[in-house]
């Protein structure tokens, strides 16, 4: 084991568990301030379910060696035959399984903000757990497991990708448009402005996600060497181009830039580079995220066409970046950095395109499915929406009994905005 | 002419609006007010302690009318904002000598 | 000197020093908006205080190899006797002497809690220069020195601590509710709700400090191995099992479940694994959180029955959740982790209890004194508390002069909600 | 290549690369309510911008071999002639890049300070293009090359500035005090307070600067070893001290302790510490700091006896501070760390002061007169400020349409402090 | 009736709810408000400049009285609001025309 | 006595302030309100989405004067707030039956 490897991916580990936090103040800032809490606790929910599933099962179903290219298997359960000094490549696996986990965290979270302010907690929790198990762990089992028993994405097809644009962002972004479909819309949806309550917390959000991004990209070179520092060069001008091409676009549409667009276009920026960025080059970086800026700006109006309520744009900049970015992977990839592979632009290759295509395509379907069906169980189980009168007083008081803010406070405690 | 004020519900707020709108008002003045009533004396408990919460937030509207609409606009604002439950609040009525639009100097009936 | 141990070390360190900021938004965010400032430079102030005298004495006190086993020697004064080329085990000892400064700071900072809002900021300043040199140095060596001269937990007793929950946590505890009862209630407590102000902050605090205590627990193998690995998916797994245990209390108790007890459940899961994360499996770290979980939940309701306003529940948290850790070591500790020491599941030896329980006792016992003591002292010579006046004014218009929060902005400079 | 090494520079990297949305925290919350948002974005917007001209030229102009002593060369446009293998001393040039491009974004990003609340927000996009291209792609080159062609204050002045005092600290202030001339005074300066509208978002940005700080500095060792170590402490240390300096001052003077002057006293200690922490130990740090956190408090009241409206004291503490350290080099540098090249105070040697003077004193003059002209240029064609009116009524609604808070949200959408 | 406004010291809220409590005042509302007065004038220094600070947080309560209440409410408010110094503040009174509470419909004295 | 109570746009604020001063008055009590008039119906664009913004941002000014003073005090306000774009706002007089400092206890024209 090499103790600098080791070093960087425990460096990762933390960076991308301080993504959820990073993902509920993007998120919450951007909800109302009657529902902020609510949002956040989407996030931290997932922070507080998914380890435990992880150490439990999770971790076994996606990467324990005896499983299936479809499946991993059951020798991981309770993480058992795992010691402080059993290895995975040159790391301890118990950091393997520290950095992964934290991908699994973040992708259930980032569904969340296709439902905002109104789904019940109670139905979230039991859809954190159901999801994660029905479709989270077997899709990064297809696409992160390279072993001898990994998965058909990463073996067999040998699509690129390099740190989740199918397993974290396709997969959230069409589970996202699944519920969004299923809630159905807001109250006031189209009528009310339902602007961001707080951008400071939009843009600390987007700050703190592009920090941890590193090492969510970086991270997944799985050792401190060239390709993890032509990742992180690759993440950080892909999600700076993407931010000028975002803002271009509202620039040429609305006259202004916004700190809303600016946000949004770093996220934007940082879901396309994710499968990227390993097998294109910097130069190949600015173009990715250019063009992913300027179409996921676009593709936020959708949902106003279309007439569905994906209140922070989880199909727009998840669904549509992440499509993006595996994608382009056809186009900018070079032989240097794929050992060989090259694609359209560099070399005249199509091929690659074909089997990007193949992966997106089928974790779209695959995701999209399933979760209609498990909301639309819960749905009709339990109940999947709080009441039209509990969401017009504001989900933090009906769910959480509390109110975000009390800044009133110069009269003693009773300040004058407590209380509903 | 009147001043009329109303404390009311703040998710009633759309609904009297749109009455208001309904009924011809054309300007109002909204502040975001407390209120303390007989809906007071409600006991919160939170992490684990009990509080007695005596303020609640309630919409406070102003809105200048002529002698001859105060009826009307009561009777829209209470048709409206009423849920039936303690704490819908209270409308008043009070005499107002003169009203001036800031932007064109007219007075009176011409300024609302 | 291996460059992945001083790497991980290195980013460990930085890690341990964010906890301190989060810890001041964690805190800040519980109290009223009128004393949000002051909670926070509590915390700050020891950022500003004990960086100094560790340079100056304290990492002497604590760790110069020419001590006894109740305190480090004088070798190290003013750092004295280390280059760039000193070793401590696999690192240069200035890495070391960064790593242990961060424990240092945040601990003082902990107990800041127990006397939110009513607390001289110069009472304040003198309190952290006495009881860092009276108390925590002392405890330091006793717990963290395993040198030859090191201290008696660490050397002696063989208790296990692995990353602080006796010198740390029930130091910190202990110290809060002495603190707490030297100084009194605050007016209007349990009249007024005194409800936090800015629930966002609480859980960005709680994000920062999970995020830091990776550095704080995982950085404690002193190195970037498999230790360290383990140390990192305990503390992830525990820490979501202790926000389950404490939310279910909630469920069960109020229906619903809140975002304050999200945050703390975070927080008492942390605080209990800390101790542990070394010695305990992580199936065995899920059991430690819960029981966190729910028993700070529980604990934190004892200051009404017991009547001292330990305001932001340091004892409900720190020291009952560090007593918990520290004891569960004797029930779930196992022989792989331990070098073949097993406890009461793992083997069904209690002997491993017993120490436990004297080391957290004796940390508890000579914290809570000596603490009591400083606070009166203080107390008694130059008042360590504001008068009741100024507590409803608030104490950040008193102590510093200042408002934390003025968004009427629209009115140019002079903003309506400006000033006193 | 050493992974150990090659870690730590990747950590550093993510460090820096958050110091900006830190620096647009503690900047954002320092002005007014109304313009917040476009405080908060000036930053980002370096954010976006500067790593695309890095990859496109910038590393080039400032690290490219095949330049002179003045600037560097044209071989690595477009990062040319740079792979996975290619090292930079022990780790991946990639990673190398990665690390100075977030020197040259946070630079920039600092000038905004000075002109906080009143600059077009094109204008600042334009300013930056040129400012990076003709200011600091060349002053980094001076300072950061130390190559066979490197710069003339790294190679041949051999000036000490271990991690930027003069390319980062120096040439940022220098540039604000050219811009606030440029600008002129916001409406009200003086008469109107313009206190802080959110003090606990300036303690977030102090705390994330000084988190980011730590890669800053230790990371400009570019290797994981003692030298990191100490760079570490010293950071670590200078800065506690710096915040003691400045709250002395405040004590004494206004006999309170504000949490604007915590803040800004932490900052003021990280700047002066930069270029000095790889030369001096951790007592002549201390000195350090206190005397740049008193000088630093005494410099912001320059702007008011000058007439300057240099917003956020971008002199009074990068300028100011930036000079202090880089001189108190000449009195503190011991020669066990500058490998025998001693000081005023270590030696007793005077002419290490005299390198120090010019090397700050090139800078400064460089960077003042450069971005004078810009500044001047910018604003007789295009316009550098909005107009009256606009600032009035308050920035963030201005020039990007958005108000940064919005907490009314009791009333379903069309919340009562909503829009204009 | 009568309405009854009174603009006081924020900190001295709970002492004036607690004595018109007491008074037997059943309802009122309350905004948050900033004063201007003799009170102004105040000199503010911070990091190192001065300010003049023309507004100070006030609380603004209005309570709709009996024509009989007016003088026991405006004396219980002043007994309960005073300091003593600049800036306690001042109470006014207004007639009112008619009130009803949105709840019921009831009107004038039945309405309180 | 007399209540004047204006509405104005945020920004003129300042200048009505120093106008009052100008004039004479020596005190006023000021809250954040929020207006809905003939300024209403402006729709704005966000992230692509277009809105009806109803409410716009006012501040809502209250000061007692002497019947001497009303018409002067009125026309202090209108002429300082004013901008001659739709917005400027309303004020109104309403009639004030009596007024207590409440440090001192002196009322009416010595009350202000
Ligand atoms: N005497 C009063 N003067 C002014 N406002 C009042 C008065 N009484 C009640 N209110 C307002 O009306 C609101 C509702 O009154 P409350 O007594 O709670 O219920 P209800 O009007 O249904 O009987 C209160 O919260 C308060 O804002
Ligand atoms: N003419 C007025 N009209 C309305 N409110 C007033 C008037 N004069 C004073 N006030 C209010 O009363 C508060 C106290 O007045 P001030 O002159 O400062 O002290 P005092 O009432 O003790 O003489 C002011 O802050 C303001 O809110
Ligand atoms: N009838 C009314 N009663 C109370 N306030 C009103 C009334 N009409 C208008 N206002 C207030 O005056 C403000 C300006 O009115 P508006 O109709 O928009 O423009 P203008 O006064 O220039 O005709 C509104 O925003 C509202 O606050």
């Amino acid at each position: 084991m090499d103790t600098g490897d080791t070093a960087w991916i425990l460096a990762s580990s933390a960076l991308v568990l301080l993504m959820t936090p990073g993902l509920a103040f993007f998120y919450g800032g951007m909800v109302r301030s009657k529902t902020v809490l609510n949002m956040m606790m989407m996030s931290f929910l997932a922070l507080a379910i998914v380890p435990v599933l992880w150490v439990l099962y999770g971790y076994s179903l996606s990467f324990s060696p005896d499983g299936n290219q479809f499946l991993g298997g059951f020798k991981r359960l309770g993480l058992d035959h795992i010691s402080q000094g059993t290895a995975y490549g040159t790391i301890p696996e118990y950091v393997f399984v520290a950095f992964q986990l934290m991908f699994a965290i973040i992708t259930v979270a980032l569904i969340s903000g296709a439902i905002a302010d109104r789904a019940k907690f109670g139905a979230w929790a039991l859809f954190i757990v159901i999801w994660m198990t029905v479709v989270y762990f077997p899709v990064a089992h297809w696409v992160f497991d390279f072993g001898e028993h990994g998965g058909w994405i990463a073996t067999k097809l040998k699509a690129f990708d390099f740190a989740g644009g199918t397993a974290v962002h396709i997969n959230a972004g069409a589970a996202g448009l699944a519920l969004a479909l299923v809630l159905g819309k807001r109250v006031g949806w189209k009528r009310d402005p339902m602007r961001p309550h707080n951008l400071p917390f939009v843009l600390l959000g987007a700050g703190l996600l592009w920090f941890g991004w590193f090492g969510f990209n970086a991270g997944s070179a799985v050792g401190a060497n060239g390709l993890a520092g032509l990742a992180f060069v690759n993440t950080a001008v892909a999600t700076a181009a993407a931010m000028v091409g975002w803002l271009l676009v509202e620039v040429v549409r609305d006259k202004k830039a916004t700190s809303l667009g600016g946000a949004s276009g770093a996220v934007a920026g940082l879901v396309a580079i994710t499968p990227a960025c390993g097998t294109v080059s910097p130069l190949g970086s600015i173009a990715v995220g250019v063009i992913a800026g300027i179409l996921c700006a676009l593709a936020v109006g959708l949902k106003y066409k279309f007439g569905y309520d994906d209140s922070l744009d989880v199909v727009g900049v998840h669904l549509v970046g992440g499509i993006v970015g595996t994608l382009l992977i056809g186009f900018f990839a070079t032989k240097g950095n794929t050992g060989g592979i090259g694609s359209i632009f560099y070399g005249g290759h199509f091929e690659q395109l074909g089997k990007q295509a193949v992966a997106a395509g089928a974790v779209l379907v695959y995701s999209f499915v399933l979760t209609y069906i498990i909301g639309k169980l819960i749905d009709v189980t339990i109940g999947f929406r709080i009441s039209e009168e509990d969401e017009v007083l504001g989900i933090d008081q009906v769910e959480h009994l509390e109110t975000a803010y009390d800044e009133a406070g110069i009269i003693g405690g009773s300040a004058l905005k407590t209380g509903v | 002419m009147k001043l009329v004020t109303a404390v009311i519900k703040p998710h009633k707020w759309e609904e009297v609006r749109e009455a208001l709108a309904a009924a011809g008002v054309a300007g109002m003045t909204v502040t975001e007010a407390s209120g303390y009533g007989q809906q007071k004396g409600h006991t919160e408990v939170y992490r684990g302690a009990e509080y007695d919460v005596s303020l609640v937030p309630k919409i406070r509207l102003e809105v200048v009318v002529d002698d001859a609409d105060v009826d009307s606009v009561v009777s829209t604002i209470t048709g409206s904002a009423q849920t039936g439950k303690i704490g819908d609040g209270k409308v008043w009525v009070i005499p107002v000598d003169s009203v001036v639009r800031v932007r064109t100097g007219e007075t009176d009936e011409a300024a609302l």
